[in-house]
């Protein structure tokens, strides 16, 4: 598979269709998941219907540190392998991953005010989300600072596999720390600890954001080699 | 007399079919030549021709967009050259003197401080930091770097600049006893520095 | 090796001319000084929020030394030559950094002990306090050569360094800070050592890498 | 005056290209964020010990940019076509040090209110923190211009330049944080309008004092 | 055809009893010499003799030890020269074109775009920074600030560096035409420049 889009051209072969289709399933998914989640699900027996800010919170949360994951892998590929697509890939998701992190922080603090009673809180996952964050954006900041576009690619290649580091610790910072935000109750091992009302619109919701992070990375990737090859055509222009 | 050894008749250059370009722009395509032990090569060309890209891409500084480049003969590939820019490589607060050791560390060689300082006439600058240094001194002390380390092939951009007449002699010098010893050097000027080129490379496009 | 020795040499100098740890220290003082400035003079506040800020002096003043370490190698030329030394560039990083770390961050450990008093930490804190800023300003150093490199050839580079290497700073500020004000003692240490050899590791490669590409 | 208006779109332009605002932002953004990393998460301890540390933070991100604000200058040789240039001297300081706080300044005072909130400010103080960051940003800049030229011939000068910047931030600092923590607020903003219209009226010409004395 | 206005024949320079020294060294002692409207002065003197010491003094950059210089004739004292040092003055972020509105407003004139693109053939890098620029490139830069604002003294030191034959017969016009409008140049450099000087002074202890 990896093998076969390894070609610009085939890729945006499959692009062409492939961006549509998944945006078109993230918008079902969505259809289904929102009036679930708003309506169809369960007020929590504490929280009560603020409970409902978790369906765009968590998967937020989830797809900002699987976005990442994916840089940092295509990060890799671009580094080891020199392949270009690695390294657009690696640009292209960031923006939705800072998005998808700001959302997680944003939805977190809105919750958080009726919940614990304050905006922010400086406990572990609050602040290592804070800090996958800002993550995001120096490898934003660096990308643009950088005018040659592989020089570019490889620093922040660089940049992003370092910064992974930051990954681990997200995830586990609930567990090392006792803090006041909730372990994780679905992804962990021993299977899911909530409740299944709850579950069916997160998982919902949560395959539209995965949906929705795979067509929107593929469009930028798309425009960036749109960009490119406009940038090639007018150099041959140019110099003919 | 100095700190260069001998080097064999194996030393050798071979460039080619080298293009290179810079942003979005092709310097040159398709240039070779060749260069063997004993050679003195000057390259030419007017201001943005691509002079320097070239030293550098031959120094493994800038890669090529297509084209080899093979320099072989030297026991070691990292002992291969020197490269002498535009840039001195110098820092300001720090003495003549420290940089001759800093280099002998640092491309294994001696400091060869007293040869440096009657050859390259830095004996009263010695102990000045580089701040105070005139151009043409500062140039002296970038091209100290040849003899502290020996090295088969040096490739100089610009050497003469902003040396006076008795500079210019002692790098003339400096080359005639470089190509004795079996060494290669590969120099851009924009006038001939004196020692008769065996060839000429001229980059445009 | 005597490349190694070499540049290490070379850098103390430079570091040290001219006032040398004198004026990483001025900052660090600076830094702490505006502490109790900016929050009055309540005895009890400074007694909690205090000693933790030596972490973020700390902090601020091995970033403050960051910014120029390959930008200006890089604009002089010397980053060439270093790139053409039979010396394996990490190493040469690696030299860098420990010279960086010795004219600079040992002294700011030192120099944690006047501070973390002024900022009201109890005396038999002090020692501590030294030990744990020693080993952090290695663990700030080694990742901050990472992001010295990444950004060497950005203009103004000094604050997307920041914006690279805070992030990679938290964990031993805040392991650090709990050293400071006297909790959990020997876990933050092994924290702390285990930043320090994370980053020595990673540390050069990564900016190794990172500076190869620095040179066009 | 034509002088005066392109060395101020000039030095706005190298201060905004690649990246602009946003990376002395990420720096305030980063050190605030530091705080309660070495503070821990005391809530109580935080709102109030957390506002004034916005002021030291915002002091720290001025300082780094001025450390090369004219060393740079002297080394590529800008300096000298300033000093020739028929414009006064003292108008041209000024013109960069406006630029800087349009560029830095300005950014930094509104972004003071996300980081005075993340460090516990109650929200109805919010726009004074922003006013009086901004006066007191203006009074760090028009001040720090002494400094940096001062250290403009200096290696590795932006730490003395702290050593000799930093006590005259302390005026605002404090009158800044007392605004900041609620305190006294009309009486402090006369003060920082004062220390940022003392520092205007003397930072250029001290610091294109000590310009002319930089060109050997 | 350029942004240099004519300068009557009332320019002059008088250097007179100059010492100059740097640091504990006294460079020379007791210089003198004079140039009227027109003049080339050509300045000689091996590296580290004092060229580019006594063009800053020349320049008000510098203090003498002893003696005196005077120059009169322009409007304004702060009108009456450029200096076009060793260091291009350039910043490596900055666009051509920048520099050119940067001098032309900071010096009181106009930026000439056009005119510098043909003459000194910037065309192509107008756009580009100063970083990605070749030496010539960057000199060539430099030298258009003297037709950016018309200044009746040119201080220049080797203006020549990193030129390359065109650069180099542009930079002999440019001092021909100001010369005939009744401006001065004084020019340190290590080979003639190549119009003949009025008159040639020596630097050296
Ligand atoms: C700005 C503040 C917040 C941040 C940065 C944040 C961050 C995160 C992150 C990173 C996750 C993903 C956990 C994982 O999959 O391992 C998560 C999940 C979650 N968060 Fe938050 N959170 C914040 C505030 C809150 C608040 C206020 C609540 C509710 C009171 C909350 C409830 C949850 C829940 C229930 C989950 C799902 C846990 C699971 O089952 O894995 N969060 N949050
Ligand atoms: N990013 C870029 N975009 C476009 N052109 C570039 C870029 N980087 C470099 N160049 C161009 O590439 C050329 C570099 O040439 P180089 O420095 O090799 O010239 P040179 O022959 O050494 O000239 P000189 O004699 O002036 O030293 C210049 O014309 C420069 O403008
Ligand atoms: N602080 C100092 N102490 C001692 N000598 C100094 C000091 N500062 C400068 N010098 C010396 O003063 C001289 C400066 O000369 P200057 O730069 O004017 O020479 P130049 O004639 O322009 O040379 P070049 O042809 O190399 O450009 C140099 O010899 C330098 O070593
Ligand atoms: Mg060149
Ligand atoms: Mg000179």
């Amino acid at each position: 598979m990896f093998a076969f889009l390894a070609n610009p051209a085939r890729f945006m072969a499959f692009s062409a269709w492939a961006a549509p289709i998944l945006f078109a399933g993230a918008l079902i998914l969505f259809a289904v998941g929102v009036p679930w989640a708003l309506f169809y699900s369960p007020p929590d027996y504490q929280m009560g219907d603020t409970v409902r800010i978790m369906y765009v919170h968590v998967p937020a949360a989830w797809w900002s540190m699987g976005a990442y994951a994916f840089m940092a892998g295509a990060s890799f590929v671009g580094l080891v392998w020199r392949h270009v697509l690695a390294d657009v890939a690696a640009r292209a998701a960031a923006p939705v991953g800072a998005v998808f992190a700001a959302v997680c922080l944003i939805t977190g603090s809105l919750w958080g005010a009726p919940t614990w009673g304050t905006w922010w809180e400086w406990d572990g996952r609050m602040t290592s989300m804070l800090v996958l964050f800002i993550t995001y954006l120096g490898y934003i900041a660096l990308w643009s600072s950088i005018e040659d576009e592989e020089r570019a690619a490889r620093l922040a290649a660089i940049l992003c596999l370092v910064g992974a580091i930051n990954l681990p610790i997200v995830k586990f910072s609930v567990d090392w720390w006792s803090t006041l935000h909730q372990p994780a109750s679905i992804m962990r091992s021993g299977g899911a600890a909530i409740n299944g009302e709850m579950l069916g619109p997160l998982l919902t919701l949560g395959g539209a954001y995965l949906l929705l992070f795979g067509a929107l990375t593929l469009m930028n990737m798309r425009a960036a080699i749109f960009r490119r090859r406009v940038e090639s055509a007018e150099l041959r222009k140019a110099h003919a | 007399m100095n700190a260069r050894g001998p080097f064999q008749d194996k030393q050798s250059i071979r460039v080619e079919a080298l293009s290179l370009s810079r942003g979005q722009r092709i310097l040159f395509e398709n240039l070779s030549f060749a260069a063997a032990s004993g050679d003195y090569v000057e390259v030419l060309g007017s201001n943005g021709s691509g002079k320097t890209s070239l030293l550098r891409a031959m120094a493994g500084l800038l890669r090529p967009s297509g084209g080899e480049i093979a320099i072989e003969g030297a026991d070691e590939p990292s002992l291969a050259l020197h490269y002498v820019a535009h840039a001195n490589g110098l820092k300001r607060e720090t003495s003549v003197r420290e940089h001759l050791h800093y280099w002998a560390g640092l491309f294994g060689g001696s400091p060869s401080e007293d040869f440096v300082a009657q050859m390259l006439d830095l004996a009263r600058v010695m102990a000045l930091p580089v701040r105070v240094l005139s151009q043409g001194q500062a140039r002296r002390l970038a091209l100290a770097r040849l003899v502290v380390a020996p090295r088969p092939i040096w490739l100089l951009d610009e050497p003469g600049a902003a040396l006076d007449d008795a500079g210019k002699a002692v790098l003339n010098e400096l080359i005639a006893a470089h190509r004795a010893n079996g060494g290669i050097v590969v120099a851009a000027v924009h006038e001939p520095l004196g020692p008769s080129p065996s060839q000429t490379i001229r980059v445009s496009r | 090796m005597n490349a190694l020795v070499a540049t290490f040499r070379r850098e103390l100098a430079m570091l040290w001319a001219g006032g040398g740890a004198l004026t990483p220290l001025g900052y660090f003082f600076g830094a702490t000084m505006l502490v109790p400035l900016a929050m009055g003079p309540d005895r009890a506040l400074l007694e909690t929020a205090g000693p933790p800020l030596v972490w973020i002096a700390a902090a601020l003043s091995v970033l403050a030394m960051l910014e120029r370490l390959f930008q200006a190698d890089l604009e002089d030329g010397s980053l060439d030559q270093m790139l053409l030394s039979p010396a394996p560039l990490e190493g040469l990083v690696l030299a860098k950094g420990a010279a960086l770390w010795v004219a600079i961050g040992l002294p700011l450990a030192l120099a944690g002990a006047p501070v973390a008093i002024a900022l009201q930490a109890p005396v038999e804190r002090i020692p501590l306090i030294v030990a744990s800023l020693a080993l952090g300003t290695a663990a700030f150093v080694s990742v901050g050569l990472i992001g010295a490199a990444l950004t060497a050839s950005v203009k103004r580079g000094g604050v997307l360094l920041a914006l690279i290497v805070l992030p990679l700073f938290a964990p031993p500020i805040i392991f650090g800070a709990s050293v400071a004000s006297g909790e959990d003692v020997s876990a933050a240490f092994a924290i702390l050592g285990g930043c320090a050899l994370g980053g020595l590791a990673l540390g050069p490669i990564a900016a190794a890498a990172a500076l190869r590409l620095q040179a066009e």
